[in-house]
């Protein structure tokens, strides 16, 4: 039987051999458009197969599970395989693609080879959601990465050759990092790829700790995690709309989603004795980029390190090793993704319109654009955890897990419990610096008179720009509304997973 | 009408939001202003008949205790370890008694809208606003759980930010919308840890199991302590933060003044009547939890006994006639306050509870009542100032005389609402303490002369200048909401309020103790007299007593620089060194560093680049070197 | 007399040697340069002349100072302008040039000297005859210590060469 | 005088290192050539001086410096032609301006 995951491969792919065939903008678009609408139907049906199967399967750690070799004498195959919290990811994925797609529907000059390079970074994307064997995994994460490089330095704005250089080397640096920690893994458990395999044959315990670090720093690289997450300001803030989207609302979350799958869940026991050193970096990031983003001006800036805020915080979820904490994350992952893949589409059709990101010289916005102003709010309150959308649920599912009382880091710290609630009521401080930093923009932004009166003359949205808006408010508000939806195709997945890291834990 | 009905109540206004907020500019103003107070007018009705249900149907008394009823409550959210939050509809007394006032509150300020805000642009937006905030507060009332209740505590912050914010073209709204929102962001962080401390100890977020054994929940958690008290008592203390932010209590007070940005309804609904007994609510809700944690409620006690006098006497000082009904707002509620933080079940039957949630009811009427009249003063005189007011009996009476009934029952001036509730709290306070008896008595001495202070200024004093525009009574939509609030306060005395709220459910007959009532009276009569002699006729004597005090009507009036204090703590301490230093931290220490590892890698490239210089002389000689080096090697081995 | 008449030409070709060298590096007027590049060739073929190789020193006459030499005033004729003196040396690069020039002779002339100091080869009066019919027989042979392949190795390098330069040097 | 060895080969030597520093030191092209002739000189002498000294029956010496005479013929040539090309391009016998293709 054909294996659906593959349909996330492969619909890329032909998009690009489709894409290639094109010869005016508009069919550019067409096929982008259709590419996408593809891809985001095909991730909604897998939903839908996934909670069907996993009702036939309710005990196997991953479904649709299939594997050809691909290089016999280093044991690498191609194996794919999904759990609920790949659903989500790659649901995610398709939403953005799909969104970003829209919102980058006027992008001039090279307007093909833009797509090529976008929907060839998706394809990445998706390929590392639906690997579980760690080479693979690695190279579509090469893949996705590759692509940034070019998006930025080509189609940016401002500073883009140093920022698409930072971004790449730094993300470079840190895949180098998870090189080795994947070939250390590969070596100390058993000579495979395999995820599954590596955590039935267990990873050298001697061995665990130095991979812990190396993986999980690899990856927290991607995932803004401080002190390694100065990329992310400044590659979002000369990244083109789409890129920032796809970028921030996925490509991090490739990050988080990497610690855990690789760092933590193949490396339990480091898990339980180092995860504290990270889970103060962590909890230093969400303080820190929330502080960071209240002074800065650049709208691209304030969203990028309110970003390193909210990853932070999905990093910091998972490294509380429980339940409740990393479906937090996950949702985190989700609510973050949609949402800063709002405020970036948004922030670039303010900037495609008023050629200023510059909060100081823009002001009254919702009285000439409302439409976009509106979005931009509803963006907001959702960062800033209104209740009835996304990032409230994912936030308040996150602090009441690092409240739960668990026995890691006993061995370690003596009374792991009151260092986490610590940590737990630091981070929980940061929604009132979010509220500040997301309300000095609204007010200044939106609210207010009107700055400059030359603003009087632009318009509002496109219907391409409300379509793709609109689509991202709905899964906000989906999520935020009934967040048991996306809670029940996570909730069997974690169950093993807990418990295999439990096992360590003294 | 069967309980369940009160799901409409919740529904229909989120669906007037919904409607309103989407399709409203599609419609013409009078259409959208209609529709939302139709919809408000039957969620009125069904509150009332749900509320009335639930009082005198028998069927919810057990013993002659009245029980809550759990009408809905389903699984919304699936944490961990048996941890899930709910939804649903929980109505007991205080939850009834609650629909009720902000049924009535938001029922009137829906109708006198349709005149108030009459022309003004976003009137569509404004009803949308109005019919979310309905829905917040009715959903926080009904919470069957604290998670719930912390919700809609977030969700009526949000209606209120963006009602604050409505004329979002002037820069003050804008920023009063902002700092309100933040103040109760601050403590709502309280109320939140504060929740997760209790989720830790109990697993449970559900009032009905919280309040079943209250007892062996806190005491469970008594073991651990954190600078010397329970962990339970943080978490109740720390709720009790989240309820002081919403109900403005010193020192959080800071953001109710400039909430009066906002439109006058709104303040009337909003930041009178409703949300700001949030936090009272909120206290009373999980009020069998507090009574193991005395400590907790001894600083109940103080925090409201100390800002009921310090916003009776910033009242005092106030020019804006809003701003002086704001802090009365501050000090009534801190008189709730009190009274919930002296109950004791020992205590005259816990009298303090009653005497709290009874001064709630009455306070929303005739505070409410009090700012739609300031409403429409203001939308006569177009000032909020009272230099530009005076005389104003003459030209609007039935205004005069509902503002009249307002000043009185606030005054506790029998028989009007306010003396009656006002009294029950004296009573409980003086069975508590003498001390804070005579305190809050003067507070309520107080109380009276500003009232009346304002009263006056408004309506005799002086007459200025009307000529341009003569100051009238307001159309019909605008006074009648006045006059069904008037009679209540007149009434709303008489209600036997024991018999439907209690701390327990059970019953309690009010009966007036003279020697606490004779005192209190006679103390709001000087206090009105006062005012007379200060206030009736335009005279130099206030502005002499001002000078002859000058540094306490200053600091007064500058509202004892708490704002000025606040404004140093965040612009020059949060903004000007955290952020800023975090800021330059990431600028050049964190990325100055990756730049540096850039640079040196750079650098070195760049040197080792001069040496392939593309000049092939250079490289002839670097050749002959190194070969007459080669050279000289074996020369010197080889001899 | 003989070995005194030979110190003295010897004296005569060393002076020579030396001083058109160091002149023809030194002058900053290219053709000038290339003039006591011939004089140096002509003092070299003067060495050969000395040391008994009369048909080498013929060639060096012919083929250098006759042939090449005459390439080179051409050239410097087609791509200099009368009066174009080359400019001052920079003080670096002189220094460079000098640092090599002297330590190349300063290492191999103390390797020589420290060398041929004691088992210095004199000129021994024992060498064959270099007549041209050995020479012509050596070059045309086949046998061992004879040049027939690199003859003609020669000559197609020669060929090439020619039709290389012609080909470089045509106006396109 | 008795004419040893070193006497010639010293001439020689000093002629070598005028050709090494003329090599680097010079900027145009030809003087350039020049001094490589020089060195080339200067190794043939070497040769024919090492030949009839140290092994007078043989003439390897003489005809390696025959072909290497031979040969610089032809190098020169070629190199000529070239710098007249690159003088047609660019105006100028420097090696300081051949950057054209450089990068």
């Amino acid at each position: 039987m054909f294996n659906i995951l593959f349909l996330f491969v492969i619909i890329p792919v032909l998009t690009l051999g489709a894409l290639f065939l094109t010869r005016n903008i508009k069919q550019v678009r067409a096929v982008a458009a259709t590419g996408a609408s593809l891809l985001l139907i095909a991730a909604l049906y897998l939903c839908y197969a996934f909670v069907t199967e996993r009702a036939v399967e309710p005990d196997a750690a991953m479904l649709f599970v299939d594997k050809y070799m691909w290089f016999e004498p280093l044991n690498i195959h191609l194996a794919v395989g999904v759990d609920g919290i790949s659903v989500l990811m790659i649901l995610l994925s398709a939403i953005i693609v799909f969104t970003g797609t829209f919102a980058s529907w006027t992008v001039q000059p090279l307007t093909k080879e833009y797509f090529l390079w976008f929907i060839l970074l998706s394809t990445g994307v998706f390929g590392f959601f639906i690997s579980i064997d760690l080479f693979t995994m690695f190279m579509f994460y090469e893949v996705a990465l590759i692509p940034m490089y070019l998006l930025i330095g080509v189609w940016g704005s401002g500073n883009k050759n140093y920022a698409a250089m930072k971004l790449t080397l730094m993300l470079m640096g840190g895949s180098a990092l998870l090189l080795i920690g994947i070939l250390g893994i590969y070596y100390h458990a058993g000579e495979t790829m395999n995820i599954l395999e590596i955590v039935k044959n267990g990873v050298d315990p001697g061995w665990q700790n130095a991979l812990f670090v190396l993986t999980f720093v690899g990856f927290g690289v991607l995932g803004a995690m401080f002190p390694f997450h100065t990329w992310s300001p400044d590659g979002h803030a000369s990244a083109p709309t789409a890129v920032s989207m796809l970028h921030a609302g996925v490509l991090m979350k490739l990050g988080g989603y990497g610690c855990f799958r690789v760092a933590i869940y193949l490396m339990p026991q480091a898990a339980n004795e180092l995860g504290w050193i990270f889970m103060i970096l962590t909890g230093v990031s969400v303080v820190y980029g929330a502080f960071a983003a209240c002074v800065k001006t650049d709208l691209k800036y304030i969203n990028a390190y309110s970003s390193v805020s909210h990853c932070g915080l999905v990093l910091f979820a998972i490294l509380m090793l429980n339940q409740t904490a990393m479906s937090g994350a996950v949702l985190q992952m989700l609510s973050h993704g949609l949402m800063t893949a709002l405020f970036f589409a948004l922030i670039g059709m303010i900037y495609g319109r008023t050629h200023t990101r510059d909060v100081r010289e823009m002001g009254g916005l919702m009285q000439i654009m409302p439409f976009l102003s509106v979005g931009y709010i509803i963006a907001g309150l959702a960062s800033l955890g209104l209740p009835g959308l996304s990032g409230f649920v994912a936030e308040m599912t996150i602090f009441l897990g690092s409240f739960e009382s668990s026995p890691v880091y006993n061995a370690v710290l003596g009374d792991g419990n009151l260092f986490r609630h610590a940590f737990a009521i630091v981070t929980t401080a940061s929604i009132v610096i979010t509220a500040v930093y997301i309300l000095r923009v609204v007010g200044k932004l939106l609210f207010g008179p009107v700055q400059n009166e030359h603003h009087r003359q632009l318009d509002d949205a496109h219907w391409y720009e409300r379509f793709s808006t609109i689509t991202l408010m709905l899964a906000i508000a989906v999520i935020g509304c009934f967040p048991d939806l996306a809670n029940g195709i996570l909730r069997d997945s974690f169950g093993p997973i807990v418990e295999h890291i439990m096992a360590y834990a003294q | 009408m069967d309980l369940s009905y009160s799901i409409i109540t919740l529904l229909l206004p989120l669906f007037m939001f919904l409607l309103l907020g989407l399709f409203g500019m599609k419609m013409p103003k009078k259409v959208a202003g209609i529709l939302g107070t139709c919809a408000m007018l039957v969620t009125t009705v069904i509150a009332y008949g749900v509320a009335l249900k639930y009082f005198f149907d028998p069927q919810y008394m057990v013993d002659g205790v009245r029980q809550g009823q759990m009408v809905f409550n389903e699984t919304w959210l699936t944490l961990g370890h048996g941890l899930k939050v709910d939804m649903g509809i929980f109505i007991d007394p205080i939850a009834a008694m609650m629909l009720i006032v902000i049924s009535t509150i938001s029922m009137m300020v829906h109708l006198y809208s349709l005149g108030y805000m009459h022309g003004e642009k976003g009137f569509q937006r404004y009803y949308a606003f109005l019919a979310l905030f309905t829905f917040s507060m009715l959903g926080l009332v009904v919470a069957t759980n604290i998670f719930q209740m912390f919700i809609f505590f977030e969700m009526v912050g949000v209606s209120s930010y963006l009602l604050i914010g409505f004329y979002y073209e002037k820069n003050s709204a804008v920023s009063a919308s902002k700092k309100a929102f933040i103040v109760t962001r601050f403590a709502d962080l309280g109320f939140l840890i504060g929740i997760m401390l209790l989720a830790y100890y109990c697993g449970t977020f559900d009032f009905k199991t919280l309040m079943s054994n209250p007892g062996s929940i806190v005491n469970s958690a008594a073991g651990v302590t954190f600078l010397g008290c329970s962990a339970a008592s943080w978490a109740l203390a720390l709720i009790f933060v989240g309820g002081a932010g919403k109900s403005a209590m010193f020192p959080l007070h800071i953001w109710l003044p400039d909430a009066m940005e906002g439109p006058t309804p709104v303040s009337a609904l909003i930041h009178a009547a409703t949300m700001v007994v949030a936090g009272v609510y909120l206290v009373a809700r999980m009020f069998p939890m507090y009574l193991f944690t005395p400590e907790v409620l001894d600083l109940i006690t103080v925090t409201g006994a100390v800002t009921a006098l310090y916003a009776a006497v910033v009242a005092c000082a106030q020019t804006d006639i809003k701003r002086v009904l704001a802090f009365s707002t501050i000090s009534q509620i801190a008189f709730m306050f009190t009274a919930l933080g002296v109950a004791r079940p020992e205590l005259h039957e816990g009298v303090g509870y009653m005497a709290s949630m009874f001064h709630l009811f009455t306070h929303a009427m005739f505070k409410g009542l009090l700012f739609l009249c300031a409403g429409a003063i203001i939308h006569m005189v177009h000032s909020n100032e009272m230099d530009a007011m005076g005389n104003l009996r003459k030209y609007m009476p039935i205004t005069h005389i509902t503002f009249l009934i307002a000043c009185l029952a606030i005054a506790g001036i029998p028989p009007f609402a306010g003396f009656f509730s006002k009294d029950e709290i004296l009573v409980a306070v003086y069975q508590q303490s003498t001390f804070w008896g005579v305190w809050m008595s003067a507070v309520a001495g107080l109380t009276a002369f500003y009232m009346f202070r304002l009263y006056y200024r408004i309506f005799w004093w002086n007459k200025p200048d009307y000529s341009h525009h003569t100051p009238h009574d307001c159309e019909w939509v605008m006074t009648v909401p006045l006059v069904i609030l008037a009679l209540i306060s007149c009434v709303a005395g008489f209600i036997p309020f024991g018999h439907f709220v209690t701390w327990n459910g059970g019953n309690y007959d009010i009966h007036i103790m003279w020697e606490v009532a004779a005192p209190s009276i006679a103390i709001a009569v000087v206090g009105i007299v006062v005012a007379t002699v200060l206030y009736r006729k335009e005279n130099s004597l206030p502005d002499r007593i001002a000078s002859s005090m000058k540094g306490l009507h200053r600091a007064a009036y500058r509202r004892f620089y708490i704002d000025e204090i606040y404004m140093f703590v965040t612009h020059k301490i949060i903004f000007g060194i955290i952020c800023r230093g975090i800021s330059w931290f990431d600028h050049n220490i964190v990325d100055g560093f990756m730049n540096l590892l850039a640079r040196v890698t750079n650098g070195a490239a760049y040197s080792i680049r001069k040496l392939q210089s593309g000049q092939i002389q250079m490289y002839v000689w670097v050749y002959y070197i190194g070969a007459l080096l080669l050279a000289l090697v074996t020369c010197l081995l080889l001899i | 007399m003989n070995l005194i008449g030979n110190s003295i030409v010897y004296c005569v070709i060393a002076v020579a040697i030396i001083v058109f060298s160091v002149l023809s590096v030194t002058s900053r007027k290219i053709l000038r340069a290339a003039t006591y590049l011939l004089f140096t060739l002509f003092a070299t073929a003067a060495l050969y002349f000395q040391l008994g190789y009369e048909f080498l020193g013929a060639v060096q006459l012919a083929v250098y100072a006759g042939g090449i030499l005459v390439l080179f005033v051409f050239s410097i004729l087609l791509t200099t302008k009368p009066g174009d003196n080359a400019e001052r040396l920079v003080s670096k690069k002189r220094k460079l040039g000098l640092t090599a020039a002297v330590a190349g002779v300063a290492v191999c002339g103390y390797a020589l000297v420290s060398f041929f100091a004691e088992n210095a080869a004199s000129l021994s009066s024992a060498m064959i005859d270099v007549d041209m019919e050995r020479i012509g027989q050596a070059l045309m042979g086949t046998e061992k210590f004879e040049y027939l392949l690199p003859f003609e190795a020669i000559s197609v390098l020669l060929l090439a060469c020619i039709i290389g330069g012609v080909t470089v040097a045509r106006k396109r | 005088m008795e004419l040893t060895v070193l006497y010639y080969l010293i001439p020689s030597l000093i002629m070598f290192g005028c050709g090494v520093y003329g090599f680097i030191t010079r900027k145009n092209l030809i003087a350039i050539l020049i001094s490589l002739e020089l060195m080339l000189n200067s190794v043939d002498i070497n040769f024919v001086v090492f030949n009839r000294f140290l092994f007078p029956g043989q003439m390897e010496g003489m005809f390696f410096t025959l072909f290497a005479i031979a040969i610089a013929a032809a190098e020169t040539a070629l190199a000529i032609a070239i710098i007249i090309n690159i003088f047609r391009v660019v105006k100028n016998v420097d090696v300081e301006n051949l950057t054209k293709m450089k990068y």
